[in-house]
């Protein structure tokens, strides 16, 4: 009686401690899941929020850049161009 | 409530009482940050959010896609060392 | 090519897709001359070429020489505010 006692007690553990380590698998596995997914989503959002920060001010800049250099051609050959007109003038 | 259920109830409040259950979950997040298992995740997640495009992807959608690969990647020497530790636990109270 | 050259390209398509650039490039000449850039250029112009005499001045040279002074004289506020023109934009057209 008492060996099958023992045995039977012997099943139980080795049943419970398989189920056990299952539910703690599973909830530990769980947590990780959705920390490490919500935490990549995050991690993603922010990169791409500074990659559009970033290339917002590139494009800013080469916007002013191609602004700029057109606007001073343009303003270099008005001024010449009137310089010129001036001289003539003048010479006349 | 039968042996078996009362005796397992009462297992389960020892290891809470006792903080087994925590170290022992505690005890399985250092195991599969220590073997790689979470950065196979995060490389996995990477993979997804970048085929579906961020702004298709949901933190729903991502667990989702990521959680049959997550319970596969977990090696066996984890499950078993954790199988151990609990074996061990029982055995140690086995009066209860 | 780059995340960061994707973008960029992405943002440059949307801008001129929707008009939004050239207008941008209205705002800044507008604001150059409003903020009295052009007239401080105008006389730098006017001064490089009563230093090198107009013979000696061509479109290109001017254009050189009053380059870095161009670039240093638009105020800070300028430049802000085109930035937060696009910056708006973008929010707008959350699309990228």
């Amino acid at each position: 009686e008492e060996a099958r006692r023992k045995q039977e007690h012997e099943a139980f553990l080795t049943d419970f401690s398989k189920s056990l380590c299952s539910e703690i698998a599973q909830e530990v596995l769980q947590e990780c899941i959705a920390a490490t997914a919500a935490a990549e989503i995050r991690y993603a959002q922010e990169e791409k929020a500074a990659c559009v920060a970033r290339s917002s001010e590139e494009v800013c800049r080469a916007l002013l850049e191609e602004t700029l250099r057109c606007e001073l051609a343009t303003m270099a050959q008005e001024i010449l161009d009137a310089e010129l007109r001036r001289i003539h003038k003048f010479l006349r | 409530m039968s042996k078996d259920l009362q005796m397992r109830a009462a297992i389960n409040q020892k290891l809470i009482e006792m903080g087994e259950r925590e170290r022992l979950k505690e005890l399985l997040r250092a195991k599969l940050i220590e073997c790689g298992w979470k950065d196979q995740l995060k490389a996995h997640c990477k993979d997804v959010i970048k085929e579906k495009g961020l702004e298709h992807v949901t933190v729903e959608d991502l667990v989702a896609e990521i959680t049959p690969k997550g319970r596969a990647l977990v090696p066996d020497s984890v499950k078993k060392e954790l199988l151990q530790r609990i074996r061990a636990f029982l055995a140690q109270h086995s009066t209860l």
